[in-house]
């Protein structure tokens, strides 16, 4: 049984995985973005 | 009339058009009719219920829930403080499934009365709290700390 | 009112070239009717047929109508780009809504032509008010035209028009298509919960919206295009 | 000497972290959600900006066709890239939030359905401004098309109120208890500071290829027919 389908009080038991998978993907999509945008910008990689 | 001004006219008529029907849709009984699921009162009401697969949203009465973890089935009542309907669903329920919580069920209206399910979400209001009790206490005084 | 008189002026020569050479209308037609017949070739029971035939009729007019609405403007650009449009001695909102009028026109032809192959193709019993079917049918066509018509003349001058205008109409007609195969199957059900005269209201005031935003916007398109 | 947005982005980096951290060890557990009740402090912040830079979109969109100032076409293009970026991050963190406390990782109540169809539309856009050559055609279309995009945003956003929904209405500083409005200002302080350096840094791209476009220096861009 996993931790999420806990005693039935409606409170949910751990879940961290879900937190973890949340606050990663953030910092996966804005750091790919801000790579992608460096990448891009006019002066190459110097940012200026 | 000149050309700019007959444009400028049309542009406005076009304008208030569409911001009458945005309005319509926002002031209108259109939330009312057109919903993602039924209350258990509407259910009742409706002649042709029993042929759909529809969605059906209340509160669980509290007392009523019957879980059977091993074989993944629960029985509750749902009720909008007018009908109550019987649901009967062959899936767990997620963990914030308790009493007197509020549920989306989808499944569909038997002859017997007892909407059958296989799928039982659970509905979150918009009130996010701390722990109860001490915790609030000690993260308020935190906070106080803080600033 | 001068402008209203050019509109069905556009209109009628729309409608008339089409008269003279009806093969868009009826390649139309079959188009549509090739869809509803592969989707009863997929569908694993004839059951799914019926509960699904409001939406795959929807879908089959959504399609038609992507094949279609581009069509409507090529005649022009063969004479030329749209520059040539702007000699035309009528004005670029008559043009827009004379042309979208006449797309209702022949997308409703379309509907009312494969609806009664489809009700005896799919076994879909009639329950519901024709009249509230009619209505539906009016505005779902119109509700597919208005950014069509609009679109079609953007795509038409753009790269890869026939991949373009589906993936611009598409999400935008979304939620006409919603209300439409919703509305068509209250009428084919019945109406359990009294929804038909609201996914018609709510059809209206996407009509209402798109019929006004892109007749007021036509102009700057075809003048900038 | 580095360019303003920078300073932006910086501090946004930083208050980022500092806002992640407080969302994760600092503030406390939701009552009912437990530590799930986390993903308030991501996903709340990344909607509220995924249409708040639409509105940016529409904002250039409308500048364009008022006054045919090609800054204003840049502006359009930088917000519609961020929007649907930030849209898809939207999506994928409801999904995450949604399959633990709703108990399903999707459903097509009507704020997932507009959400999607709000992505849908203005990915349209992003595809019809690369189909498209001449300067002056491309910002009249993507204009044009991010107006009518636009009429599905309030209608997002007013979903939840519109229409029975399984998705919570918008929270306010009353639904939620004193040290989670905290850690939210906080994140939402560090979005918006992120958004404007992804926005200006999209910008400038748009206007150094404009500028390699058209290299001549006259205001008006020759007309290029098709």
């Amino acid at each position: 049984m996993t931790p999420l389908l806990a005693q039935g009080t409606g409170m949910i038991q751990g879940g961290w995985e879900f937190v973890w998978a949340g606050y990663g993907l953030t910092w996966l999509i804005f750091g790919g973005y801000a790579i992608s945008l460096i990448v891009r910008s006019p002066t190459g990689g110097d940012l200026s | 009339m000149t050309e700019a001004w007959k444009r400028r006219l049309f542009a406005l008529a076009a304008l208030t058009v569409a911001g009458g029907a945005l309005t319509y849709l926002s002031m209108g009984d259109l939330g009312e009719n057109l919903v993602y699921y039924w209350s258990p009162t509407e259910l009742h009401d409706a002649p042709n219920a029993l042929q759909a697969t529809v969605r059906l949203g209340g509160l669980v009465v509290p007392g009523t829930m019957n879980w059977d973890r091993d074989n993944s089935h629960v029985t509750f009542d749902v009720t909008d403080g007018n009908k109550t309907v019987s649901v009967d669903s062959s899936s767990n329920p997620p963990a914030m499934f308790r009493e007197g919580i509020g549920v989306v069920v989808e499944g569909k209206l038997g002859g017997d009365g007892v909407f059958r399910s296989e799928r039982v979400m659970v509905k979150h209001s918009n009130e996010y709290q701390a722990p109860e009790g001490d915790h609030q206490e000690n993260w308020k005084s935190s906070i106080a700390g803080e600033e | 009112m001068n402008v209203i008189r050019q509109t069905f002026e556009v209109l009628r020569k729309e409608l008339l070239v089409e008269w003279r050479s009806p093969a868009r209308v009826s390649g139309l037609f079959f188009f549509a009717l090739a869809m509803l017949l592969m989707v009863a070739f997929a569908s694993p029971t004839e059951g799914i047929l019926r509960t699904q035939a409001g939406g795959t009729l929807w879908i089959s007019l959504l399609l038609a109508s992507t094949r279609s609405m581009d069509q409507s403007w090529s005649t022009e650009m063969e004479h030329g780009a749209a520059e040539g449009m702007l000699l035309w001695p009528v004005e670029p909102v008559a043009i827009y809504y004379g042309k979208a009028l006449a797309n209702t026109a022949i997308l409703l032809a379309v509907t009312v032509a494969i609806f009664p192959l489809m009700v005896g193709l799919y076994d879909v019993p009639v329950r519901g008010d024709l009249s509230m079917l009619a209505a539906i049918a009016v505005m779902g066509c119109a509700a597919l035209a208005a950014p069509g018509t609009l679109y079609g003349l953007i795509t038409a001058q753009a790269r890869g028009a026939s991949v373009l205008l589906p993936l611009l109409m598409f999400p935008l007609v979304v939620p006409a298509l919603l209300a439409a195969s919703r509305g068509t199957m209250v009428v084919i059900e019945g109406d359990p919960m009294l929804q038909g005269s609201s996914w018609l209201s709510l059809l209206v005031a996407f009509n209402a919206i798109h019929w006004s935003l892109s007749g007021l916007f036509f102009g700057r398109v075809l003048e900038d295009g | 000497m580095p360019k303003w947005e920078h300073i932006a982005g910086l501090l946004g980096l930083i208050t980022l972290i500092v806002g992640h951290y407080l969302g994760l060890f600092w503030a406390p557990p939701e009552r009912m959600m437990g530590d799930v009740g986390r993903l308030f402090y991501v996903h709340v912040p990344v909607a509220m900006f995924a249409m708040l830079v639409f509105c940016v979109a529409f904002v250039g969109a409308l500048g364009y066709l008022l006054t045919s100032r090609m800054e204003a076409d840049w502006l359009n293009e930088a917000a519609i890239e961020v929007g649907v970026v930030m849209n898809v991050l939207l999506l994928m963190l409801g999904s995450i939030w949604g399959k633990p406390t709703w108990g399903v990782w999707w459903t097509w109540d009507p704020r997932l359905t507009s959400a999607t169809v709000m992505l849908l539309t203005f990915v349209g856009v992003i595809l019809l401004r690369q189909a498209t050559q001449s300067p002056e055609k491309r910002a009249t279309w993507s204009a044009v098309a991010t107006v009518l995009a636009f009429v599905n945003v309030p209608v997002t956003y007013m979903s939840v109120k519109w229409w029975r929904s399984i998705h919570q209405m918008q929270s306010t500083p009353e639904t939620v208890s004193e040290p989670m409005v905290f850690v939210f200002r906080v994140n939402l302080l560090a979005m918006a500071l992120l958004m404007t350096w992804f926005i200006a840094r999209r910008w400038r791209i748009a206007k150094h290829r404009a500028m390699a476009e058209a290299p001549a220096p006259l205001p008006p861009a020759p007309q290029v027919t098709s």
